[in-house]
């Protein structure tokens, strides 16, 4: 048998595939197709301090090979989360992480804190990369002083595993993930949406209610997996890698490109079991090249 | 609400009802779970390099004796282009039954009211509702006769009255020029599909008459199972899912 | 008749249709395809001061809907382009405008200044993002310092049309159009490729020799999009427009957006006819919507 | 150069030749355009959602009576997967007579070799020599002998000569390993395509006898026209495109 483990921080995960915040829902969604306990991980939806109506519709347009949105992190703030969405979370034995958004530092904080208390969450996402938001989101992740000044004060008050979620919309993917790690980060994924528009010459409108929005799928690949390579040979922290995978041959060659874990987000859309199927493709991948764990693998790029 | 499936269907069969209709009839490989009335499916466009998202499509009709179901589609894009191009053993992968559904009465009359490939949906509806001794009264709206498909089969169900704009069939004009809204309160309920403007149309004279009126909305979407939340609509109390607490929204909570 | 004629600064385009460089050659490749001035005008491919073999093979893989390239600009330099391409091109009565690119501003001064000798070279694009080459290139387009350098220099000695070549690699592109614009170009191209990157799990390999190369196609166009209509906010200047355009459709977007001009690049090999075709599209569309002119419908992008 | 040409030809034939080889048959609408020996076409692929660029595929063989040409393809990945879906009927576009050409000899001597999809070539540069009265002697290496395919149609063009991996046709070994190689003062040119280090195995020992030796070379393309420089191979003159200076290349012109 082919070891899957994989440690994220103090995280341990029974194999590297979880599922993107905010196209996995709460799970729930999910649990007709698959065993949602046979996953690695899922991080559920952006959630900030106050509920939030997110964007105007439309909210969605079909690109080549992938999609925009604007969503706009619509959730009903921390405390519904806490008392509705938690306790029907509980029944999963697979590693539940939150990714937290807020359009301040205080409101991060407060979200954080409150998750901090809940027993079942071992780590949170910290979304500092949402292009779909006016104020906060993206703002934080695409300098590094901002960077570093969210992740210190979070790291401050939050004593589980911190992971932070990079925005791919950046001249130098590296220094931000350096920063991060600088200031306490447990590890980072990358990355989240691109930002993107499309339109409509029918109507002469933009396709979404915010004109621009946030893209995601097959199509950002190679600027995922190229971004993946170059924050692991910057940090020594653990990578969390995901854009427009699909299928096993697509995580593993984030795996690698250095990616301890993947996530799976467009692809639920296509196929809800995909993310199952991930996990078989990858340990097939691995037994039929007699390579024993996932660690092996990992960041083994040959560059001759 | 029912288990969502996801399934691969085998094409029995591929119609071409006018220019740009077409009808699906396709086999499920085993039994076929239950479907309501104003469900949809999620349909995988295989072999269609620029359909990366799955097209949500109407349950037309379903027949439980041979696991089938049937789609009733409308060419509009490269999508729905594809789907018309299936032949007979083509495989097409649904996720289903998808969305809530109509809320059907007893012994009632009622009014199912569309135009274009909004009326779908009403007939898996009629016939639920002739089941249910319901009298079912159907009328359908067009441009021109030919763009109204599959009239024989409507008639099983219901009475059938229409409008064409060029007056080649029924009443000449819009839908809620129809004569049947002249007198709208000798029905119980109004069900309605079809363009946003034409429903919004229905569900005004509805309301006028204090008619329960439920709509089927059409709503880009991407997961289909509420996991995205892409697809919303505006109702009195927030942002709505179209793909789970909907398609079938009661025009009472709509922001109409 | 519909009115296709453009102006990016003293150039006149009988059309808004160029091919972008790299992806055309010299012209004179398509020359069995289709009648090159019918054109607007073409782009040759970036020329540098000395000869340049360019990078290791492979130099290319597919990706969803695009390619990686690292072609590196094999060219053989500029004296050779006069002494053996420019005669060759003559023949052409499109607009010629060649694309320069260097290792340092006095590579560039060099060329610029070569060419501005040329009666039949109206025009130059500035290559300053180039991703494929190890000094300059992407260097001087990823920040605002370097890139008001060199367009300051160049500017100085350049008398003709010079349109500057922007990097999508940057986090706030507005910024780098607006300097550029500051220094005096008389129009900006955009977007040249993005840093992508793939790999192959069979061999574990790297499928460019560079690792890392020059993302473009139909999978860029909603970020290419996104640009120009967010530097179309931010400069009086003309844009000309590319990344994935694929037919006339592709390209009436990037008009709607308010791209003056448009290039077609990469779609050249998928079908070599593509330009004239696109041409034709955009008359079509004009004509059936009752449009006099192509700039009336210049970023008419409609937000209610 | 002969003018390049785009064309949507008719697929007349697709024969399965084994597990994952098979023939193409193509009619040309008009005229078929003149095409030399080794030149190959770029291949659409259409409804392929990963297959964004052409496929850059040798022509196997010409007929000019008939305007058909053919291709000899081998299931690699999901174009040629794709390919070998089509049907009769279906059109298939492709740009073409691409790169230069195999140099052909008068009343000489030749060997022709290759191995796997490699001897696509080889049928018409055969046919070719043979019309101007060479002595073509072929040799095909394979794993097993279900892999060499084609067989009686090359026998029409010259004498055939097998190795095998597990002697189940013509000498046991791999290609270099064959008689032929004993003698190879014999013949006043070799050609030869395949994978590339079978290739550079017969490029030294035709070398080591001084004979001339041509291959044909694979490579990754983006155009075909030499538009794009993403195809060079190392030549002792510095980088050269594949397409358009191959992708028939003199080996002593090779840094092999
Ligand atoms: C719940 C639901 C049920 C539906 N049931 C049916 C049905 O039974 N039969 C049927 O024919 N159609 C139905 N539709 C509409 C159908 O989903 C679209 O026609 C289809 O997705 C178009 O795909 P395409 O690839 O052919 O078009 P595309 O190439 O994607 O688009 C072509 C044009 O149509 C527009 N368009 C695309 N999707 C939609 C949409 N969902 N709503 C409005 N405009 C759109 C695009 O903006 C574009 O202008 C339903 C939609 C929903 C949400
Ligand atoms: C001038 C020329 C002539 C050719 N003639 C023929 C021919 O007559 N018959 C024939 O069967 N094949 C021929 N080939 C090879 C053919 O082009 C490839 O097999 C084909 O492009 C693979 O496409 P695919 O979509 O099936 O594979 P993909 O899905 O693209 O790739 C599958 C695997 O094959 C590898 N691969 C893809 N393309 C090539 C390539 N060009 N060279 C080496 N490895 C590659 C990929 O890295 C991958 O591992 C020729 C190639 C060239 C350059
Ligand atoms: C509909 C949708 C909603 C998303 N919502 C969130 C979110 O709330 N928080 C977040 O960090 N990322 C969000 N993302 C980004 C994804 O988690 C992921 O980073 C991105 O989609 C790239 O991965 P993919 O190509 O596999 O989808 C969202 C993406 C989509 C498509
Ligand atoms: C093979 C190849 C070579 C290129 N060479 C150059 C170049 O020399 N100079 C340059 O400015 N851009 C170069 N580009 C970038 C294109 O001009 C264009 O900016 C990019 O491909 C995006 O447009 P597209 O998606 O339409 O191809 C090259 C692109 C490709 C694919
Ligand atoms: S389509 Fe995803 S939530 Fe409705
Ligand atoms: S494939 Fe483009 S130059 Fe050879």
């Amino acid at each position: 048998m082919v070891d899957l483990n994989v440690n994220i921080g103090h995280l341990k995960l029974q194999n590297p595939v979880m599922t993107a915040s905010g196209t996995f829902g709460y799970g729930l969604e999910f649990d007709d197709f698959i065993d949602v306990n046979l996953l690695g991980g899922i991080i559920v939806k952006g959630t900030t301090l106050e509920p939030r109506e997110g964007n105007a519709y439309p909210r969605m347009a079909e690109t080549p090979m992938g999609m925009l949105n604007a969503v706009g992190l619509q959730n009903k703030g921390i405390d519904h989360f806490i008392t509705d969405i938690y306790p029907k979370i509980q029944k999963y034995t697979t590693q539940l992480i939150v990714n937290v958004s807020g359009s301040n530092i205080e409101d991060y904080l407060t979200v954080v804190e409150k998750l901090n208390e809940l027993d079942r969450i071992p780590a949170i996402e910290l979304n500092i990369s949402c292009p779909n938001v006016k104020s906060g989101g993206m703002a934080f992740g695409t300098s590094c002083s901002s960077a570093a000044e969210i992740t210190k004060a979070v790291r401050s008050t939050y004593k589980k595993t911190l992971i932070v979620k990079l925005s791919p919309n950046v001249t130098n993917i590296t220094e931000i993930a350096k920063t991060v790690e600088a200031e306490g980060a447990d590890a980072v994924s990358l990355i989240n949406t691109l930002l993107g528009m499309a339109v409509s010459i029918k109507t002469r409108k933009p396709l979404l209610s915010t004109v621009t929005g946030g893209l995601s799928g097959p199509c950002v690949k190679p600027i995922a997996l190229r971004m993946v390579w170059q924050v692991f040979n910057a940090v020594k922290i653990p990578i969390i890698g995901l854009g427009g995978i699909m299928n096993a041959n697509d995580a593993l060659e984030f795996i690698l490109c250095g990616a301890t874990a993947i996530q799976v987000g467009t692809a639920n859309f296509i196929d809800p079991r995909i993310s199952i199927k991930i996990i078989e493709g990858i340990k097939e991948y691995l037994q039929s090249n007699k390579i024993n764990s996932i660690s092996e693998f990992r960041g083994s790029l040959i560059l001759k | 609400m029912h288990k969502k499936h996801i399934e691969d269907f085998i094409v029995l069969l591929n119609e071409k009802l006018n220019e740009d209709t077409f009808l699906l009839l396709l086999k499920h490989p085993h039994k076929l779970p239950e479907i309501n009335a104003g469900q949809f499916a999620e349909v995988l466009v295989e072999d269609s390099p620029l359909t990366f998202l799955r097209r949500p499509l109407s349950i037309h009709d379903v027949d439980y004796k041979n696991n089938t179901l049937s789609l009733l589609i409308k060419k509009l894009g490269k999508g729905t282009k594809k789907l018309s191009e299936l032949k007979p053993d083509n495989f097409l992968n649904l996720i289903f039954p998808l969305g809530n559904s109509f809320t059907l009465l007893n012994n009632e009359k009622v009014l199912l009211t569309g135009g274009g490939c909004g009326i779908a949906p009403l007939l898996y509806l009629s016939r639920k509702l002739n089941e249910k001794g319901c009298d079912v009264h159907i009328l359908l709206a067009a441009k021109t006769a030919s763009d109204i498909v599959r009239l024989k089969t409507y008639e099983n169900y219901g009475k059938l009255y229409f409008t064409t704009e060029d007056n080649s069939l029924g009443e000449k004009g819009l839908i809620i020029q129809h004569s049947l809204f002249k007198n709208l309160s000798v029905f119980k309920k109004i069900y309605t599909c079809g363009p946003e403007r034409m429903m919004q149309a229905v569900a005004r004279l509805a309301a006028n008459n204090e008619i329960p009126c439920e709509v089927s909305l059409e709503n880009t979407m991407a997961c289909g199972i509420g996991a995205c939340l892409c697809c919303v609509t505006e109702t009195k109390t927030g942002n709505k899912c179209v793909c789970v607490d909907g398609p079938v929204f009661n025009t009472k909570d709509l922001k109409w």
